[in-house]
Formats: structure tokens, C-alpha cells, sequence
């Protein structure tokens, strides 16, 4: 029916194009009018300022290295223009209404009322209480980090195969029917899932998106990975990272900027947030410590990709668990998460034959999963008073919660995933040809190559 | 002795080698190259400019066999690294004067 | 005339040194008399701190990646120690006389009473209100970072081509007889466009220094790609960048970093940095969509090096009105600029046949230029008080005033940059021996190699 | 008598994993009791949050860029592991007992009740005034970062040739006897050199880890390049750096993350930190010159490696003195930084011969321990009442003083290294194989390549 | 058949395919080399360590032609290459004794 | 004219080429190759990937020399490249047909 791939492909870019400039034409920014009941906080509003823009630092160039020393060479640019193209698509995404479906009020989702951030305040805080001492427009450009980064994970399952624009669109549609819609049920007012409002149907702790991000992208990933197929010759053919230096580097900025992530979460500089930073950091190194002991023990030799997927499983699984534990509860959830992610990512993998290329699975999706879990059992009150109480401290309710988030957060991954998936394969088609596919995303998708040494 | 060399596609140089090694060819030697031939290029872009990039990355490998071998190397090459694709790349073979193993000082066909 | 270069480049460092030893003996530190009428706050000097690191982060590794990805292998690290080497110079002439020449009070400049930054209080803000509530030193240093970067800015113009010993003197003659002295009239206490001090000629808007910073740069650039003349076989040969996933780093940095630039303009963690911090990330990427978009009509394929360049030009082009434009108008700046520049690097070059390497005058002259104009069109005194309305408000004079302060910005850097270059060719020479461009800057001016795989 | 050394490195992994497990199982995290007498400044949490995060940066990536770009490229996983098994191995231990032996109350050092964090609150201060408005944990874990890097610094006297068990069990024993200790008596209560307290022995200055951090890295290293000997094929065989990009962008970071580092110990948002941001970034521009105007004097060219080796050299001596001078005396001890540790890195070393491999010593040990010294010339009370006057305002008691803790350092450093070393030597062995040295860190201790190009 | 391998100077390199391929020269193979001769190296620092490099980057330009055209091939290098200056490389002949053309299996000067 | 190529192990090119230096070989051409033989590779491991690498790198060093200056040639890097272990590598010898220098255009043994 769609004769030519190509001329679509442009014509969308053009129409977004269009769509942004009407809506910037049509509507003149304004600034709310003011309100007296709230107070400002410059402490606070450092905090968040710098927190949003260390959430950005992860995805680029954080995740954009990590994932790109993963690929082989011909396909560098091309896996660092999937971190970049959702620095800028989702930006525009939710500029338009993702955020207004994210954190309007409202049950299974927020609506429009705030497209094109109309009602959103540079100078008040939200109406909703997010975040109480800085400016709406602060909460809402620091979620928006948050927004970049979880598809741009996703990535990593079908890194050298997918074309770039039915990436480009596959995710623009996942963030809108996936993880707008999940970071409302879990953080949205009247979210089902929003612990703590009382209106909620089951009250999930999920502190900075052990379900929201991780699990949500981690599910996903398999998905795709299993949706798309195999890369041509895997596992026959050796395609080893072309360059760990490069994992490495994003890794360690992935560990930085993480603080951002989970210290930021607390929305305003506190003593909760000193909390979740530590908790982060602590939870990070026994991870790391826990997968590369693994590996040691299993293979003979502990090595440098071993331990920053160690650390990676590790922030992953101390996210949702962060504003709500101490830093023994971290060492424990750490080294499990390590231990359980290693065999995600080795023996699980093997098993199945899956090609979950950059283990966006094994690592968010399995991590997300034990650290959502753990969270359920090591949350206690004394941390956080505004959290809940976990397994260890007498609430087996709480794990149980937790559990149902779980399983609806997979649920609604895998079935939007898979939804939008099968209707562009039938349309413009998900993978690269074969040829393009052998000669390397960089030349084929972009026109360039990485190095000319 | 003959010395083969055997310019071909990257991701067939496993086949390749597999393929040799089982005929028997026990060493080879292998180097990144650029050919240039029937096999098109591709474009690149970098804001106002446009290049043609002619070549096209190839290995290089070279075998040095005895005179028997040559045939069945040969033969292996063309079964393993051929898809019948513009590129596929050829086969040169020269006479060899001489060949020494370094660490024992052998020369001939025992050096190989 | 002059003999020998070599040794004349060997006494001005030495005479730079001695100077400075000089300055250091001479002038004891002291701290400056205190007085009561004051109030400092953490929050705010918390995140001018962060502001300061993050736009030195800029420059180094920031700008030294983006360009040295861009330039041939041979050069690599001659590129990077020409960011370095501002990070250096710039430092110490900021501290010999600099700050005072752009920040002092006076019309056309600031005088030399603040040399060896005497009378600049870690303990107190500034006499003048350009910062209220942080220590005058910190306001000195958060500058010193913008010092940095412009001339930073300006060796893209040259890449591949100049002799460092004439870069680093060019580069220090530039920043006293252009940049202290446009930073005066723009923002200096007393400057002939400073705008809302009543005393000013023309009162334009340029809130973190689409002048001072982008066209004062750019428009050197191209002078100086005009004065130097073309490097060796281009553009004959092919010269592709050597490693964009460098430039790509760089972008990435840049990016996260320019909150610091837009948002540490505010000099505040208030409401007006969330703004200008919110302007800035939508305007990235709606300029880097813009770009991408306009290459994938033209050429078939949207490119990494596209969205990154697209992604600085939005950068450059907020940078002027992020604090006072809200985020439609942020995304309407961000799509034209991304454009626009887009057609300066392409066809206006190729048209023109000047060899600005890394496009500094087309991304930040241009972008600068824009971003400049459009300020006058879409500022609003509903986002910024202390700001202006532009013709969309009404106020069709605050377009002009903007036009007139373009004009002189490029009238100033054109004629300083001409008259320096004039000299220096006439003295030392600006360019390496064509020999010298063949091997390379690395080899030849540094005695190194940037890679040895 | 030790029969199989593999065996006993992987028991050690267990066995220190399973430790973990153990603390983490007894004791459930619980908040501290509260207490009224305090109140936490948003601000100021913000500024430590956010220099924690970039001091852990300054490790990685920046050092194990700046290191890993030093090596031969079969080595570059192998180096920058060092520095990663940092960042995890020293985060257990401080969680262990590290932070309590550190800065637990006690002369010679703090003792074991804070062991697993038992007591560090989250939501309160430190109960001995470390740091008055921000919660004690941020303290730990901003002290954390600072035992991180320390060690990490080490390496670079023995890259390319320790095996990594050894080291990792080195380090951590390093960190035990010789930093805990160290830290201890120069900032703990009741340390022996702590100034102001009024109970030391002898009240040295040390703003931000001369002696501490880098005096005793600096000086382990010496001893670690004198016993462990040479690397293979030194100084006849060409070992040139393999990647000094990575050198760059490792110093650039360095730079940015070491505002963390000085500024952030003034552990509050104020003018302290201000002034010592600002003497911290004067010093470093002036060593980077003085250095690189050394090299063009002698060899004839400044080098990128001279330039980034310097201002490092300057990031090194200033920090003791970064809170106690104002920026004439910064420049002056940059000035003279640099020029000594040019000579250090290059006649010293050849003079004896040793193989310092990335100068660890040169840089660290004769940098920090000018930077002690110069603290006792240039320290101000102006500047800091808190801190003490300096030779040059009168008290040249200080400068003894300086000179005093400078020795102690010394012979802890040497001895604890040596004594730690020689039990290692006669046990599990210190060095990889001649073969394994000839192929290469990575692929014998790691399994791994750095680059498949 | 002959194999005619140029050693030359890096910025040559597409000058020198250009004249080839005007001279009817179908095909190439090039290779990064490093070249120690007449022409002098470079000397290097870091810190306190000082190298000389003797090695200078060429690249070396294989092409197989038939024995009627390597006169013509030998001439369009030696005016494509030369600047004149030392260290513009060396042009080495060598007899081949079978060529063959993997994706056909042709042989002999159709293999070209 | 003999083509003399050598394939040896890395860290010993520096020691090759002085010797060869001294006995009068006056250049050289150098290409990074990649050597599959009785050496061993190593394994590598990535997560759940593991892979055996079977090519061990190497450096050819190839020479134009005389008839007459080959065996000195040949014996020289016999005795500089040899460590005695498995994978010190291989000499080959070839004709060479014809020999030309690019700057002048001299041929035979004046080009070398
Ligand atoms: N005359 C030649 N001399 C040397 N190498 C050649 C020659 N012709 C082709 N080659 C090499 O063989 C490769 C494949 O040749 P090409 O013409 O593209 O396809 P095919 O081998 O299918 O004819 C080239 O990339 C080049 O490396
Ligand atoms: N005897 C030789 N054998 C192999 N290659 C050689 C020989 N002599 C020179 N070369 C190659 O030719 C290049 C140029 O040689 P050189 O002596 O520098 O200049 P020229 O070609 O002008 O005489 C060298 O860099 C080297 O690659
Ligand atoms: N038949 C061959 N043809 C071409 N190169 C060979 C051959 N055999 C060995 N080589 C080269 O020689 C190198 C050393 O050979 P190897 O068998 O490992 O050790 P040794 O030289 O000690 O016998 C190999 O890595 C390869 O590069």
C-alpha cells in the first residue's frame, strides 16, 4: 500500500517540523499568574538544576558511549544517534503533550491540558505538590531527563539492525503509549499506583523508576530483541565491542550522573537526598564487586566490561529502593542484583539465544525487576517516613505491592512494545536490509563514519 | 613454494581460514587493506562536503604453500570466500625464491 | 626586520612569567574591608559554583572534543591545545587586567583598578548589583569562564593551519581589544548597551552573550578563514573528520554544560534560571530536529554530525534570549536557527569558497546573529521583569536595538581581529610552513602524536 | 607455602562478598536518634552533593582517562580497571570500617564504632563539627571520594606490570594502614596534626589533602616504582603514550571535577568556597604555563602533555593551601609548582633512573609536598580565620609546622608501602609474568582488548 | 602478468589512482605502511622521555596488470607521485605466475 | 633483486632494523599483520560471548636488497628477530623484476 519508505520518512520529519513551529506560532508563552502559598528554595533549586542536567549527562554522551564501545565499529554512529535522536524527539514530545499525559491529574492518564507546557510555571511550583520548593517548570524539565533516557535504553536490544527512522518512530510511539502512561500510574497525580495519596489502587514504591524506567525498558528490550531477530551471524560470527574504552568512560558517567537521577529524586536538597545518594553509591560498588566476583569464580578472570555491567545492575536495582533504604539495605541489594544480573546476562542469554545485543534486558529488565522487589523488602520508615515499611520491617503487604507492579509494568511494556512493533513492520519496516546491515549503520542510516585514522 | 595472496571480504576471513587450515595450511598471514575495483564505494557527508570513498576495506591473506598445495589452497579460497557478489575480490600467486622459519633457521618447505 | 621568531616566542613566555611572578610578589594578598549591606545565599552561590565548573567543562574537555573530532588525525592534539591553551591564558590575562577592562565601571571599558584582581572580595558581591547574593570573586571567575570559551570558539576558523605561537598571542591580543571591551558595553557597569541602567546609548538584551560570546566569535572566525586563506588542498582533498564520535562527546558536553552558560546567567538558583535553563534544552532541540530535518529533505539522510551541529546552533542562537523567552518561543528560535545555519555551513560556504574548517562563523556567527535578532522579536517582560518586551509584545524599538548592537558587535570583532592579524602577519606570520601543514600541528608544533595504536 | 595463589585470589573475593552479605544481614539499618541542636542549609547540601559527585568523577573517568591514555594500548583496560576497582573496592571498605578509623574521635586513629555506617545519620550533622549544616552521611560519603582517589593515584607508579589481585589487595591494605590513619591524624578529632583544636601535637594546614592525599600517593608511589623495579624493555625500549587524547579529555575533567575537591572542602556554599574555587583555577592556569614555558625553553616546543602535566602539577600544590590564600599567592605557588615538577618528571627521573611510569611521584609527591610547604609561606588569616598566618605574615612557625606534617607523611607512606609490599612479594608475588607483561594487561589480567578497530 | 607495488606518499594516493584508472588500471589494493629511508623522521616528547621516529606513514599501492601495461602503469606513477623531494617511495615489479578472480573463478588476465 | 619479507614479533622491529641498518640495508617498508600458526591466541570474554583469537600480531618488514647483500640480509634478522620461542616468525624471499626510485626515476639497484 505505502509505495515509497523514503518520501514518508521525510514527509514526517517535515510534519513535525510544521506541528512545532504552529504550535509555537499559535501560542505566545505566558507566565502563570502568581499565587502566595509557596516558598522558593535556592538550595533546592540547585540541587534540581544541577540533578537535571546530570540525568541528561547520562544519556549523552553517558549512555550514548556505553552503549556505542559495545557495537562494532561500522555501527558507532549510528548507536550514539539513538541516545542523541531522544535527546531531541522525546524533548519535543513532551514539549507537545508528553508531559501533560505524564503529570496532569488524572486516573490512567494526565490528558492535554498542559500541551505545548501551557500552565506550566517558570516562577510556582506545581499545583500537585511534586515538588513544593522550586518552580513547576524545574520538576517538569528534570522528569523530562527521565523521559530521554528510558527509550533511549531500550537501544540497546536491536543496536546494529534497526533502521534509524523506524527507531525514531517506534519510540516516539513507545514513550507515548508506554512510558508516559507508566510514569503516571506510578508518579502521576491519581496514578493507581502512587503511594501515599490514598486514592491509589495499590501503592507501589518505585523512589527514582525501578518500574517506570527500568523495568519498562528492560521489557521492552526483550521484546524488540525477540520481535526483530538476531543480528546476522550471531552468535556464529565474533562481534566483540569495538571499543570497552568507550564502555567504560559512559559507565563511569553513568555512576555520576546517577546521583542526579536518585539523589534527585528527593526534590530538594535534603537529607532524604543524602540518603539516596548514598544508597546509590553503596549499592553500586557491591554490585560491581558481586559481578565481577562471579565472573572470577565462574571464568578465571575478572574483567573491566564484568564490573561496569556490575555497577550498571547495581544502579539499576538500588533506583526504585533508593529514597527508602540505608546503606546496608544498598550493600545487600547490590550484591544481589550483581550475582543475578551476571546470570542474566550469561547463562540465561545463552540459554534462551535471544540477541538482546547490549543486555538492555539482563541488565534494566532484570535489575529493574530484583530492585523493585528488594525494595519491597528491605523499605523501611525509619529512612523515609513518607515511604512504607518492608518485608524485613514486619510488611509483607509491601513486597506484595510491589509484586503487581511489577507484573503490570511488564505487562503494559510487552504488549505496547509489541503493538507498535507489528504495525511498522507492516508498514515502513523495522530492520536494514542485509547488505546495509553488513555494510554498517554509520555509512548506511547516516552518511559518515566514525574514525578515519 | 608459492605464495598466495588472496584478497577478500572481511567477514569471510573465519571461513577462510577454517576452510585452509582443514586442506592442511598451517600458518598464514593476514593484513587490513583498501581495494579499489568493480565493487562501488559509498558516500559520506559532513556538513557542506561529499565524498566518494572509492575503496573498500578488504583483507589480505597471504599463504605460502608448497608447490602440491598450491591447487587445493587455491580451490579452498574460491569455495569459501566466493558469494558470487561484485567484490568478491582475487587471488594472485607468485613463485618464492626462498622461505626461512626464524626460530630454527629452516629453510624450504620445512620452514612452512 | 625581526630575526628570529623562535627565540622571540621563547622570551614572551618567559616575559609573561616573569610578569606575573612580578604581579604575585609585589601584591600581597589581601582581604577586602567588610561592609554590612549584604546577604549571601547558599543556594545561589551552590549553583554559580556548578555554573562556573560547568562552563569551564565547556572549553575543556567540551569544545577541545567537539573540534579536535572534526580535524584530520594529524592535528588532533594541536586543536585540543588551542581550547587548552585559552583555558590557560585567558586565566592569567583575566587576572592581570582582564576582569578589570570588562567589568570595572566606564563607558567604553573598565580601566585597570582592578588588576591582579585587586579589590575583588571573596567575601562579599560585587559594588555594582551584578550579583547580589554571591561573592564578587565568584561572579570574576563565572565570567573568566566565558572569557574562555569565545576565543575557544574562534580557532575552529584556523583549525589545521596556524602557528601556535601566533595563536596564543592572536588569541590573547583578541580577548583585550575585543571581547573585555564588547563584555563592557554589553554587561559591564557603565556600557554604552547595558541594558536598564538608564545610562546606556542602546539598550539590548543578550542575556548569557549572543553578542559578547557568539558573533564577537564568529565573525572573527571568518575573518580570520579569510585572512589566512585556505588550508593546503583544500577542497580538493578529502579532508573528513577524523573521529566524530569526538565531536559527538564534545556536542553532548557542550550541551549539558550551556546550563551552566544560560541558566548560571540568572547569577541566581531563582525562577529565571529554571527559565532560561528550560528556553535552552527545548531550543537544542528544536534546532537540532530543524537541522537533521533540512539535510534528510536535501540530502537523504539525516547525520550525526547534522543533529550535533543543529543541537550547538540552537545553543548558540537561545543563548541571547533564554532568560527572557519562554519555552514556545524557545522552540520556534531553536527550529529557525537550526535552519538557517544548516544553509550557512552548506551552501553559503560552498558559495563563498572560504575555509572556515569547523564552521565557527557559520554556527556562531550566524547562529549568534539570529539568536540576537530574535531576541528583539520574541523577548517578554512576562518572563523576565528586568528584560524588555520584543516585537511580538509591542515593542518593535527592542528589535532595533538588538540590530544596532549586532552591527557594532561585528563592525568591533571585524576591525580588531583585521588589525591584529595585520601585525602579526607583518611580525612572526600567522601560518605553519606548508611542509609543517602536511605533517601536522601535532608533530611539528607540540613534538607528539595524539594516537599510537 | 602458599600453594595456589588463583585459588586464594578467589576465595578472597568470596570471602569479602560474603562479609558483606553478613554486615548487611546483622544489622538493619536504623536512623540515629534525633537530636535539636542543628540545621541543615539547602544550599549547602546542594554544593556537597554536587562536589561529591565530582570528586568521584575526577576517579572516573578523569583519572582513569588521564592514566589509561599514558599506557601502551595493551593496557588500557588493565589501567583503567585500576582505578574502577577504586571506586569499588575502597567504597566496601569505608563502609566496612574505613570511615570509622578515619574520623571516628581518637589521636592515632578513630577506632571501629562506626563500622557499617553503625551511627552516620542521614539526617543530622556529624557529631564533631566537620561539617555543621549538612547531614553526616554527605560527609562520609564526600570523604569517601577523596579515599578513592587517593589510591587510585598510586597506580600510575606501577601501570603495565602489577598484577591485579596484588594490587587490589595492596590498595586495599594501603588505604587501611597508611590513608585511614593519615586522614586521620590531619583532619579526625583529636588527630595529631589537626589544626585548631587545640589538642594536636602540631597544628599543620592542609585545606584539601596535600599531605593526605597527595603527598602520601606520590610518595608510595616512589616506593612502589623503586620495588617493583622496572617494566620490561625501560627506558631502551619507546613506550609512548598510546592515546594522549584521552590524556587530555582525563585532564580537562580533572580540572573541572577538582572544583569538588578544594572548593568543596570549605563543606558549605560560602565564601570559603569561593575563595578557594578561585585559587584553586589560578593556581592550575599558572602551573600549566609555567611548566609548558619551561619545555619551550628547553626542548624547544610546549607540549599538550607538558601543558595538561602542569595543571596538574598546579591542581596538586594548591590544594592544601586552596583555603588559605587569596588568587596572587595561587598564582605565585602555580608558577613555582609547575617549574618543580617539570624538573621532577624529567631530570630527577632520569637522573636516578627509576620507572616511575606516569610520574605519579613526580606530580603527587613533589607537588604536594611543595603545596605543603607553600601553605606554611602564603597562608593568610585573612583569607581564613580559621586557618593560620604563613611565613610571609609573620609566622614562620607555621612553615615548620607545614614542614613537620610534610615528613610524617613521608615515613608513614614509605613504610606502610614498603611493609605492605614485602608481604606481598614473599606471597602471592607482585608482578605478571614477562610473557604476560609483553602481551599485555588486558588480555592476561581481564580476558578483554581495549580497541577492536 | 606483474605486480607492480608503489611505496608512496600519503597525499599522493588518490592522485596516483586517479592517473591509473585514466591509464585503463581497473583495480587496487592499498595498504598503510610505515617507511624507514632516506627521508628523515620526527622526534617526539613526553615528559622526560625523548623518541625519534624513524618510521614515516606511506602507503603501498598494489596492482596486478598485464605485462603490456606496466610500462604505462610505472610511468602514470612516477608522475603521479613525484614532488621531487626525498622520500617520494620506490615502485618494485615482480613477475606473477596466476591470478584468479574469486566470484568467477576466471583466471589469467580476464581475473584483472 | 631479491624482495625480502619478514614477518617477527613486535617488540623486536626496533632491534631488526638496526641491525640491518648496520649491514647496509638502507630501507624498509613496515605493515602491521595480523599471524595465525603453531602460536597460540589468547581468549577474550564479553559478558556472555566468548571468543578465541587465533591471529597474534605481527610486523612485516619488507626489503629490496642486491643479489649479493641477501644472505647478510637474511642473517641478520635471523639472529636480531629470534627469541627462540614458538611464533618468532618466518622469511620469504622473491624475485624482483624491476626496481624504480619515484623522485628520480633511477631503476635497478640505483633505485634502492
Ligand atoms: N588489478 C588489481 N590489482 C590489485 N588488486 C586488485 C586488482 N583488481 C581488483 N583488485 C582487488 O580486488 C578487490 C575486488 O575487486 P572488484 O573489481 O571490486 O571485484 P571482483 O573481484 O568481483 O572483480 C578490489 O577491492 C581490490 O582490492
Ligand atoms: N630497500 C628498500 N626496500 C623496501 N622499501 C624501501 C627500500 N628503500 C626505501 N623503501 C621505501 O621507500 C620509501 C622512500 O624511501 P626514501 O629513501 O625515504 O626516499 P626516496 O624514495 O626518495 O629515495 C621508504 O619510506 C620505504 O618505505
Ligand atoms: N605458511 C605461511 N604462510 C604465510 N605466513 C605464515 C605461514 N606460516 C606462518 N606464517 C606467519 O609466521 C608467523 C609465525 O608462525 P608460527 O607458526 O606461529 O611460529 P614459527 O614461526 O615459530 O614456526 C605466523 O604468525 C604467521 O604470520
Amino acid at each position: 500500500m505505502i509505495r515509497s519508505t523514503r518520501s514518508i520518512e521525510r514527509l514526517l520529519g517535515a510534519v513535525i517540523a510544521a506541528t512545532l513551529m504552529a504550535g509555537c506560532a499559535l501560542a505566545q508563552d505566558t507566565a502563570s499568574t502568581s499565587s502566595p502559598a509557596f516558598k522558593l528554595d535556592s538550595g533546592d533549586i540547585a540541587w534540581m538544576l544541577t540533578s537535571s542536567a546530570l540525568v541528561l549527562m547520562m544519556t549523552g554522551p553517558g549512555l550514548a558511549l556505553f552503549y556505542s564501545g559495545l557495537v562494532r565499529r561500522k555501527n558507532v554512529l549510528g548507536t550514539m544517534m539513538q541516545s542523541f535522536a531522544m535527546m531531541v524527539l522525546i524533548t519535543l514530545q513532551w514539549f507537545l503533550f508528553g508531559y501533560s499525559i505524564a503529570f496532569h491529574e488524572g486516573s490512567g492518564w494526565g490528558g492535554l491540558s498542559w500541551m505545548f507546557l501551557g500552565g506550566v510555571s517558570p516562577a510556582q511550583p506545581d499545583p500537585y505538590g511534586y515538588a513544593a520548593t522550586i518552580p513547576h517548570q524545574l520538576w517538569m524539565v528534570y522528569q523530562l531527563m527521565f523521559a530521554i533516557i528510558t527509550p533511549a535504553l531500550v537501544t540497546g536490544a536491536f543496536a546494529e539492525r534497526m533502521k534509524f527512522s523506524a527507531m525514531a518512530i517506534f519510540l516516539l510511539a513507545w514513550s507515548t503509549v508506554v512510558y508516559d502512561p507508566l510514569a503516571h500510574w506510578v508518579w502521576g497525580k491519581g496514578g493507581w499506583f502512587r503511594n501515599g495519596d490514598g486514592q491509589e489502587l495499590v501503592g507501589a514504591l518505585d523512589f527514582a523508576g525501578g518500574t517506570v524506567v527500568h523495568i519498562s525498558s528492560g521489557v521492552s528490550a526483550l521484546v524488540c530483541a525477540l520481535f526483530l531477530g538476531k543480528r546476522r551471524g550471531y552468535p556464529r560470527e565474533a562481534m566483540p565491542p569495538h571499543n570497552l574504552t568507550y564502555s567504560f568512560i559512559g559507565a563511569a558517567l553513568l555512576w555520576v550522573g546517577w546521583f542526579g537521577f536518585n539523589a534527585g529524586s528527593a526534590v530538594a536538597a535534603s537529607g532524604l537526598a543524602v540518603s539516596a545518594f548514598v544508597a546509590t553509591h553503596f549499592a553500586t560498588a557491591a554490585a560491581a564487586l558481586s559481578w565481577a566476583v562471579m565472573e572470577w569464580l565462574q571464568r578465571g578472570k575478572p574483567s573491566v566490561l564484568g564490573g561496569i555491567s556490575g555497577a550498571v545492575a547495581g544502579l539499576v536495582a538500588i533506583t526504585p529502593a533508593s529514597g527508602f533504604v540505608g546503606p546496608r539495605a544498598a550493600v545487600a541489594i547490590g550484591l544481589v542484583a550483581g550475582a543475578v544480573c551476571f546470570f542474566a546476562c550469561t547463562s540465561l542469554k545463552n540459554r534462551f539465544g535471544y540477541d538482546d545485543s547490549l543486555d538492555a534486558f539482563g541488565v534494566h529488565g532484570i535489575g529493574g525487576t530484583v530492585g523493585a522487589l528488594l525494595t519491597g523488602v528491605f523499605a523501611s520508615k525509619w529512612v523515609n517516613p513518607a515511604g512504607a515499611d518492608g518485608l524485613l520491617h514486619g510488611n509483607a503487604r509491601q513486597l506484595l505491592n510491589q509484586a503487581v507492579a511489577v507484573v503490570a509494568t511488564w505487562a503494559l511494556a510487552a504488549a505496547g512494545t509489541l503493538i507498535i512493533l507489528a504495525i511498522l513492520k507492516a508498514t515502513i519496516g523495522l530492520r536494514v536490509s542485509e547488505e546495509d546491515e553488513i555494510e554498517g549503520l554509520d555509512v548506511t542510516q547516516h552518511g559518515e563514519v566514525g574514525y578515519n585514522f | 613454494m608459492k605464495k598466495i595472496e588472496a584478497i577478500v571480504r572481511h567477514f569471510k576471513l573465519e571461513e577462510v581460514k577454517s576452510g585452509l587450515s582443514e586442506v592442511g595450511v598451517q600458518g598464514m598471514t593476514v593484513t587490513e587493506v583498501r581495494g579499489f575495483g568493480r565493487q562501488k564505494g559509498h558516500k559520506e557527508q559532513y556538513r557542506g562536503a561529499e565524498y566518494t570513498v572509492d575503496f573498500v576495506p578488504k583483507v589480505k591473506i597471504e599463504i605460502v604453500v608448497a608447490d602440491d598445495r598450491v591447487r587445493d589452497a587455491i580451490d579452498t579460497i574460491l569455495r569459501t570466500a566466493r558469494t558470487g557478489q561484485i567484490g568478491d575480490g582475487k587471488i594472485f600467486v607468485t613463485d618464492l625464491a626462498e622461505a626461512v622459519r626464524i626460530r630454527t633457521g629452516e629453510t624450504g618447505e620445512d620452514a612452512l
